[in-house]
């Protein structure tokens, strides 16, 4: 069986060689081969996850070991696999989805002529996926980490011709390098003080080493999920990252790359376990981007990055969670799987707006579009009332599951990190109901663009309306599934190790809160968007919203400083290279030069002058022999 | 008397010589200041063989007229023809060749 | 002095003259010697009794002749052992017979014959009234651009003395490494000087120049034998005898029989130094070391190419030959006071040559600063003062005189309308033009910059180890920093020939004889020979190394 | 006396470059093709080095040996160990490349009759080759000094006779850049050779022979002790020319007008061969001879190579010429290497070896593809370009692998020799490992500026009209890209061989690997 597992990664990988050195002979069938591979590695995976429910709990772990992939003395790197419970949850996640979004493409990318390159790239980037979360060695994951970073890129910039396109893609990589920094350098100390960095060894070695290694550690592992996870500081490069086609936003930056970061911490619960400080960082930063990326969120015009800066806050969620230690780990993932139903569902659906609406992205030109798009309208609607976390649906469990953990936390700590959860489930329920308002409610404020091409509202095709509807019924049962009698906890616990946390006041009264913030939330949105006609032409708006539309002015800061401050740098070292360095050496060869042709003079073409040389010559000579005498 | 006083005289003419080459213009006088100086070797050569009481000085002497001799012959040949070329015997005015 | 010394004076040159013992000459030791110098003399009486017709070729092979067979007399005395066991000195005490002269000798010749090669070349500039000419004056006596000299170009006269005097002078300097005692050194000087003096008068073209360069380098030539000449007086007064064997025993105080005058003197150094340095003088002047350079290029530039590319060679090996003769076998007694001096020496010719030859534009002047720069390194392997260090000389001498050779021969094939067109400029683009002679003139000049696999790197190799053998380790930095200079100029050669386009104007590359051909072949192969497999030169020099004393 | 395989294996590059030379002018094709022929026999040969190398066997092996110049202590004496049988593999391996790349580079019409570029330009790579071949073989110090200063002038002549044809500015203009370029080079390189002839010298008048395998036994059973200054003087008269060649800061500024002037096939040859013979020279002369000296030193390398590293990337950043972007990554990846030679540990120096093979050959397909854009737009500077992906594709696509490459992406060779140049340096030096890792996020900064710049953004109108890659250029950049992934996901061929080299330098330089706080099971077995 666990022979199999290398066909999950190999699978979408052939479909990616194939479809991106095929040629354009296969124009034709190009997005058929991929989806066909992507939906190859869910069966798979489908098959093995029936196989492993088979087994007891704890020898549900499956290995694979294909061969060395770097011998060097006292360095080993294997290319070798581990599929247990936390990674098939992600196996599953990622191919189910990703067929999905497969499908989805098909009828989304139909009149792009580079269509077959596309899907090529999706191929990649779900094998590099799979690689990630398949990894036995971080060293291998490392390999996944940066594969999917490339993948993210090549889409983001697929329409390159748009050069803020090419730009997003550029940042988007950059920012992930700086986190990748902190994985390698992790990576580095793990082989310094273990002398591996495979997952066993290291995890089960976690406890032996000195705290102070296993912060250090884990303040790197924890600057790597920022980066790929956009948390704060790291997270400037998902807003742009919305240049990217919708089905790319909708797999990589919401359903699933962007979730790898909580992958990674989770995976490496025991190091965090271990090293407190490094949790207290972990549970800090999802905290800030919690409410960061929720006000961001509030602020959007831009349905795609509004939905951009939910996903930020809801990672935010996951990542509070898996800083919470072994009360969070298990909800975390399962918030996790269900936010990927959801989002990507929202994603979709805004894909199949903006698909109506010639690709019009600003939420002030939509409004009343439930008539004439219903399935979308539906849909959208269902992974809404999910991720405001409405009773019952998918978001409810998972989210309610965090609070309390929040709250379980313990101390002024937990209180603190629980009222931050229950205001960002408020804020969460505000601007995703604005966002409902402004898309599917309200007068229709569409006009003619440039070119006076009025829209005209419709709905889509079969093909991507079918994968917004399953995703749909996850985004309303999986939590459901996965909460009633704790079935996620379960099948995660020999993994992740589970602790229930007991908060200071009862479950109920949190989830009630939970519900009465939301419901709160939705009536301050429906206020100000429901009631009034949405003005076509954003008012100015408040200090905070203004900034909120620029990222909280965190871009301005990263550009005056990394940006200008960095091409100044560069500048100033082109200059000395030029100038100082090679200046010193064509100095030396030009003093040289001048010596000889101020010498040249003594040349001067007289013979008593050449025989004056010859006579102090001799002088000196005597002088100079008779000097030696002397001394 | 003592003969080192020869050796004197001997180097004082060698300096007068050289102080010539260096000094006059005229390439004939010139040459001719180089045969001072080797007269003044051959006045330190008898000298020398005088206290040593060894002929080898002597014949040294010889040898030196005979070369200084020979030297006459190949330099007023190239004197001579330059002069002739440049209606001049200074030796500052060949100075086509320099730096 | 006392008045019974003059008596014996007297006493003996009273002597019945039959008393006077014949000098006993060992004539096949000295065969080379007298081989070239008959020729020498056979040649002046074909220039009498020849008719002029016949008298170029009768020349030419006269002297090429004389030369091969002296080379084969060298082989043959060093195959005798002459250069190693049956080392030894010859007629009485005047001429050392022995390895460095015998190594020394068989390259002065060697590069004299491929010299007289370039001598005879008639092929380079076009016909003259249908007479063929070569490099040299029609009639040196007459004046440039007067009637006499048209007519004599009518008549198709050629300098043909040219084999003659050439031949003194290579006789000079066979003996002149040779001599083993101060007398034959000087008449030596003065035997190779004398006719150098008449061959750098004697250019065709650019009379002025060449006439100039003549005088230049007599006076100059005369001016440093003067000092030589005082100097060898003082040492004769310091030891009371002219012979270095004596000499020697007198310096390092192993002397036999010391009489009081003798004593008296040798207490003096005085003497013993100042005269040591005057010879110095004389023997640096002819090696052209800094401050006693100055001649250098002027007659370098001014000469006749062919007799330019001659002395470079021939001069530089006789006058180091005769320089460490005269400090192993002479002054090995004193070489805690000439070490220091010629060190001071030696480090101002390297630099001085390899900085000053940076700012040159006429190719001539160029090489010439570069033989500076070459004899500042030869020093640096005379001072090592070590067997390895006077082989390496001797080895360094025979690969340089080659690539001179070859390059002053490749030098008088680049011609325009007023000659040769030495001027840098005008070599813009050879490369592009002829490939072929600017590829072996890159190899000289490669040679000269010491790069890998030419002589020039064997050599410099050899003498900087026997420095740093021999505690120089500071001359081999100075050497390696000014071999840097100098490499920036050689390559600026090469860099005006591949990689600048040709001039519209530009000098054509003549054509030349079969003479000049094997010159520069000759140049070549020794260059590549040497700079690949030197082992067997290396060793010929190490078995050479020994003098006799 | 055994068949002479290494002596055939640089023979044969040498020979075909005569025969190239001598072909006539006209037969300009024939040279072509014969040069290729020439080097793919090579290729044959290095691989049979590679094959009958046994890792398990002697330190140095195919040995030959012949007297030379008895009189210097010199032999002919050639051996190789892991490390020289990769980078002579690399060398044969990318010279057929080269070749192929540089087709047309030489078609100059001829001056005159006589005058032969496209014969001089095929002969003189063919003798580089030769000459690189012949000094990784090299056991005897003054052989490879000898190999290592004379390749200097076909390269010389490789840089100053065939410049870029695309350079901005009037001919003259670009003649003269040229050749103070070549001069530059020449002189650079030359001055660092001279300083070390000085120490050659110096080195045999303290060990009396050349023979790397006898001073280093000798030194290693004691019977030749240095003076501790005669050694670290020794030692940095040979690591100065080496760090010349390397380049290392600040000596590194011939590198790019080198490559900048020069065609891309010769920039390829000298970044990605000839400078390989600096850093091999560290690994086994500063290191094999001079062990004590080299661990004096090392703090002092050590800091350079990080300079090198930030330095060469931040200035890559600045930089508007395509060219000279990538010369100044090189500067940055040779920082990279070595900081791996010097960090003295076995995953240090195996990555700085890798390092060596992979950047060869990860700069050559950058810059040869690069080399391909240029020859189309007639011109190197960065803001000409825009929209190329749209225009001609496929050479976007290899241009970006390329790219990647140099950005050491996992997957593609070059990541695996940079994480272990990490790991190794971290394991000994933290703080210097960590300002390394650096290097990674400045990397992609430069590449994915200048990929962005060139082919992504609205098409430039003198763009539109490229045409995509050619057959040739296809077989050029296709294999490359093969061989960067395949040693990316697989690099055991490689590893093998230069482990046991590696496990060999260590005990030069009497140095063990830094032991893991914690024996973990993995690390036990």
């Amino acid at each position: 069986m666990e022979n199999l597992i290398a066909l999950l990664v190999g699978a979408p990988l052939l479909g990616a060689a194939v479809l991106l050195c095929g040629g354009r002979r296969l124009d034709k069938t190009g997005h058929w081969i991929g989806t066909l591979l992507a939906a190859v590695s869910f069966a798979i995976g489908l098959a093995l996850f029936v196989d492993m429910l088979g087994k007891s709990a704890d020898d549900r772990a499956l290995h694979q070991r294909l061969y060395t992939w770097i011998p060097v003395e006292g360095f080993q790197a294997d290319i070798a696999f581990q599929l247990d419970q936390l990674s098939m949850t992600f196996v599953l996640l990622i191919s189910g989805v990703g067929t999905l979004i497969h499908v989805y493409s098909i009828g989304y990318m139909e009149h792009d002529e580079r269509r077959r390159r596309f899907f090529g790239y999706l191929n990649l980037f779900v094998a590099a996926m799979l690689l990630l979360v398949l990894a036995d060695n971080y060293l291998l994951l490392y390999f996944g980490w940066e594969g999917v970073g490339l993948a993210s890129y090549l889409l983001i910039g697929f329409w390159q011709h748009k050069p803020s396109a090419a730009t997003a893609a550029k940042k988007a990589f950059l920012v992930n390098r700086v986190g990748d920094m902190g994985l390698s350098i992790a990576i580095m100390i793990m082989f310094t003080t273990f002398g591996t960095f495979a997952f066993g060894p290291v995890l089960g070695a976690a406890g032996e080493a000195s705290e102070g290694t296993l912060t250090a550690i884990g303040l790197m592992l924890l600057l790597a999920a920022c980066g790929k996870s956009a948390q704060v500081p790291l997270q400037s490069w998902l807003g742009d990252a919305m240049e990217g086609p919708t089905p790319v936003s909708a797999l990589i930056h919401a359903a699933t790359m962007v979730t790898a970061g909580v992958y990674l911490i989770v995976r490496s619960a025991d190091i965090f376990n271990a090293a407190p400080d490094a949790q207290t960082v972990v549970v800090v930063v999802g905290a800030v981007t919690l409410l960061f990326g929720a006000i961001v969120g509030c602020a959007k015009d831009d349905i795609k990055k509004a939905l951009a800066g939910s996903t930020m806050s809801q990672i935010g969620y996951m990542i509070l969670a898996a800083g919470l230690g072994p009360i969070g780990y298990v909800f975390a993932i399962m918030h996790l799987v269900t936010h990927g139903f959801f989002k990507a569902g929202l994603f979709l659906g805004a894909g199949s707006v903006m698909h109506g609406m010639n690709d019009e992205v600003d939420m002030r030109r939509y409004g009343g579009l439930r008539k004439y798009m219903p399935v979308t309208f539906v849909t959208f609607g269902l992974g809404y009332l999910a991720i405001i976390g409405f009773p019952g649906l998918s978001g409810f469990f998972s989210k309610d599951m965090i609070i309390e953990a929040a709250f379980a936390k313990g101390g002024t700590q937990g209180w603190i990190l629980g009222s931050v959860t229950l205001l960002g489930a408020a804020i969460t329920a505000y601007y995703m109901t604005r966002v409902m308002l402004m898309t599917f409610f309200g007068e229709k404020r569409w006009q003619a663009d440039a070119e006076g091409h009025e829209p005209h509202p419709h709905e889509s095709p079969k093909s991507m309306t079918i994968p917004m509807i399953l995703l749909a019924f996850g985004s309303v049962f999986a939590g459901g599934i996965f909460g009633v009698g704790d079935r996620f906890v379960h099948w995660l616990e020999p993994v992740t190790g589970y602790a229930h946390g007991h908060p200071p006041i009862s479950a109920a009264a949190v989830t009630s809160a939970t519900v009465a913030v939301m419901v709160i939330g939705v009536g301050v949105a429906y206020l100000q968007y429901g009631r009034r006609p949405v003005p076509v032409v954003a008012p100015r708006g408040s200090l905070l919203t203004r900034a909120a539309r620029r990222d909280l002015l965190q871009d301005d800061f990263n550009h005056a400083v990394f940006v200008r401050g960095g091409t100044h740098l560069t500048r100033s070292l082109v200059y000395v290279d030029h100038s100082l360095v090679d200046g010193v050496v064509n100095g030396t060869a030009a003093s040289v030069g001048g010596l000889s042709g101020r010498l040249r003079k003594l040349q001067n073409g007289y013979a008593r002058s050449y025989a004056v040389s010859m006579f102090g010559g001799t002088a000196v000579l005597i002088a100079a022999t008779l000097l030696m005498r002397a001394v | 008397m003592n003969p080192v006083n020869y050796l004197y005289l001997a180097a004082l003419l060698f300096t007068i010589g050289a102080a010539g080459v260096l000094i006059r213009r005229n390439a004939i006088v010139v040459f001719m200041c180089v045969e001072l100086m080797l007269n003044a070797c051959n006045l330190a050569f008898v000298a020398f063989s005088r206290m040593h009481g060894n002929l080898d000085g002597q014949i040294f002497a010889f040898f030196t007229m005979v070369v200084a001799a020979a030297e006459v012959v190949v330099g007023l040949a190239i004197i001579v023809s330059v002069f002739r070329a440049r209606h001049s015997a200074s030796v500052d005015d060949a100075s086509l060749m320099k730096l | 002095m006392s008045s019974m010394a003059v008596h014996s004076l007297w006493t003996t040159a009273a002597e019945p003259l039959d008393k006077i013992p014949a000098p006993h000459i060992e004539y096949t030791q000295l065969s080379p010697v007298l081989i070239v110098i008959g020729a020498a003399i056979l040649g002046v009486l074909v220039e009498a009794f020849v008719p002029r017709k016949a008298r170029y070729h009768s020349q030419l092979f006269l002297s090429v002749v004389a030369l091969v067979a002296a080379f084969a007399a060298i082989v043959a005395l060093a195959a005798g052992g002459y250069g190693s066991t049956k080392a030894q000195i010859a007629a009485m005490g005047a001429i050392a017979v022995d390895g460095p002269a015998l190594f020394l000798q068989g390259t002065i010749l060697l590069a004299s014959v491929v010299a007289i090669f370039t001598f005879a070349e008639r092929r380079l500039d076009p016909a003259d009234h249908g007479h063929k000419v070569d490099s040299f004056a029609a009639e040196a006596a007459a004046v440039p651009g007067s009637d006499q000299e048209k007519a004599a170009v009518k008549a198709g006269f050629t300098t043909t003395e040219v084999f003659p005097l050439a031949l003194f002078a290579i006789a000079g300097m066979l003996v002149f490494p040779a001599a083993n005692d101060l007398l034959t050194l000087f008449v030596a000087l003065e035997v190779f000087s004398l006719p150098l003096y008449l061959l750098c008068a004697v250019a065709r073209r650019k009379r002025l120049m060449s006439q100039e360069a003549a005088v230049k380098y007599f006076l100059l030539g005369a001016f440093s034998s003067a000092f030589l000449l005082f100097g060898i007086a003082l040492l004769y007064g310091y030891a009371g005898s002219v012979s270095y064997a004596t000499i020697a025993s007198v310096v390092d105080g192993t002397v036999g029989s010391v009489n009081p005058a003798l004593a008296d003197t040798m207490g003096n150094d005085a003497l013993l130094l100042i005269g040591f340095a005057m010879i110095l003088t004389g023997l640096l002047f002819k090696v052209g070391a800094v401050p006693f350079h100055m001649w250098t290029p002027d007659v370098y530039q001014g000469a006749p190419t062919p007799v330019t590319g001659f002395m470079a060679a021939a001069t530089k090996v006789a006058a180091f030959g005769a320089l460490l003769r005269l400090l192993y076998v002479v002054l090995p007694g004193l070489t805690w006071d000439w070490r220091p001096v010629m060190w001071g020496v030696a480090i101002v010719t390297m630099l001085g040559g390899a900085i000053v030859a940076i700012t040159q534009t006429d190719i001539k002047r160029l090489l010439a600063y570069s033989s500076i720069a070459h004899a500042g390194f030869l020093l640096a392997g005379v001072i090592a003062a070590t067997p390895s260090g006077i082989s390496s000389v001797l080895f360094y001498l025979g690969a340089y005189s080659f690539v001179t050779i070859g390059a002053f021969a490749v030098v008088t094939l680049v011609r325009d309308a007023g000659g040769e067109a030495t001027h840098l400029s005008k070599w813009a683009g050879l490369g592009r033009r002829s490939p072929l002679v600017a590829a072996v003139f890159a190899v000289f000049l490669l040679a000269f910059a010491g790069i890998p696999l030419t002589s020039g790197f064997s050599g410099k190799f050899a003498v900087f180890k026997a420095a740093a053998d021999g505690g120089a380790g500071a001359l081999v930095v100075v050497g390696v920093i000014s071999s840097a200079i100098a490499a920036f100029f050689y390559i600026r050669v090469i860099v005006l020939m591949f990689f600048s386009e040709p001039k519209a104007d530009g000098p054509t590359v003549a054509v030349p004889s079969a003479l000049t051909t094997l010159t520069i072949t000759a140049g070549v192969v020794v260059t590549l020979v040497l700079g690949f497999a030197p082992q067997y030169f290396l060793d010929l020099a190490n078995q050479a190394s020994v003098f006799v004393r | 006396m055994s068949f002479p395989l290494l002596t055939v294996t640089a023979a044969v590059p040498a020979v075909g470059a005569i025969l190239t030379a001598a072909v006539p002018a006209a037969r300009r094709t024939a040279a072509k093709w014969l040069a290729l022929l020439v080097s793919l026999a090579t290729l044959v040969l290095a691989a049979v080095v590679f094959v009958r190398f046994e890792p398990g066997g002697e330190r140095y092996q195919l040995t030959e040996s012949h007297s030379w110049i008895k009189d210097f202590g010199v032999r002919y004496e050639l051996g190789v160990d892991g490390i020289g049988v990769a980078l002579i593999a690399l060398t044969a391996l990318l010279i057929p490349f080269i070749v192929l790349a540089g087709w047309h580079d030489a078609d100059q019409e001829a001056s005159s009759k006589r005058w032969r570029p496209t014969q001089g330009f095929f002969a003189l790579i063919l003798m580089v080759e030769a000459m690189v071949i012949l000094s990784f073989e090299a056991t005897d110090v003054f052989l490879f000094y000898v190999l290592f200063e004379a390749m200097l002038i076909p390269m010389y002549f490789l840089i100053g006779g065939f410049g870029d044809r695309a350079h901005a500015g009037s001919d003259e203009n670009a003649a003269a850049q040229r050749s103070y370029a070549a001069v530059k080079f020449l002189l650079y390189n030359l001055v660092g050779g001279l300083i070390m002839l000085a120490a050659v010298i110096g080195l045999y008048v303290v060990a009396g022979n050349f023979s790397l395998t006898e001073i280093a036994e000798a030194r290693a059973n004691g019977t030749l002790d240095m003076a501790t200054n005669t050694e670290r003087l020794l030692f940095l008269g040979f690591f100065f020319a080496f760090a010349v060649k390397a380049p290392l800061w600040p000596l590194h500024t011939w590198l790019p007008n080198a490559m900048g002037e020069a065609t891309a096939p010769v920039a390829v040859l000298i970044t990605a061969v000839v400078d390989k013979v600096g850093t091999f020279a560290m690994l086994r002369f500063c290191l094999g001879l001079f062990p004590e000296a080299s661990q004096w030193a090392t703090p002092a390398i050590i800091v350079l190579a990080l300079i090198s590293i930030v330095y060469g990337a931040l200035v890559a950043v600045g930089q508007r010429d395509i060219k000279r972007l990538v010369a100044y990554a090189s500067i940055s990846h040779f920082g990279f290497i070595i900081l791996g030679i010097f960090a003295m540990t076995s995953q240090g120096q195996s990555g700085a070896t890798l390092y060596m093979v992979n950047h060869g050959i990860s700069t050559a397909a950058l810059m040869l593809v690069a080399g391909f854009l240029i020859s189309r737009r007639g011109s190197r500077l960065i803001a000409d370009y825009g929209g190329v992906q749209k225009v001609a594709p496929v050479l976007a696509g290899t241009f970006l692998i390329g790219g990647l490459a140099t950005l050491s992406l996992p997957g593609l060779a070059p990541f695996v020799s940079e994480f272990l140049v990490l790991v190794g340096t971290y394991a000994r030096y933290p703080v210097a490992g960590v300002i390394a890792t650096t290097g990674i996020v400045l990397a992609a900064l430069y590449t994915l500026v200048l990929y962005q710049r060139t082919m992504t953004g609205p098409v430039k109108e003198e763009v539109r009209s490229l045409p995509d890659l050619r057959a040739r250029e296809l077989a050029v950049a296709v294999p490359l890209i093969a061989v960067l992934i395949f040693l990316g996901v697989f690099p055991k061929p490689l590893t093998d061989v230069v482990n046991p080299a590696v496990r060999h330098t260590m005990s030069d330089v009497q140095q063990t690997d830094p032991q893991p706080a914690i024996q973990t099971v993995e690390a036990a077995k």
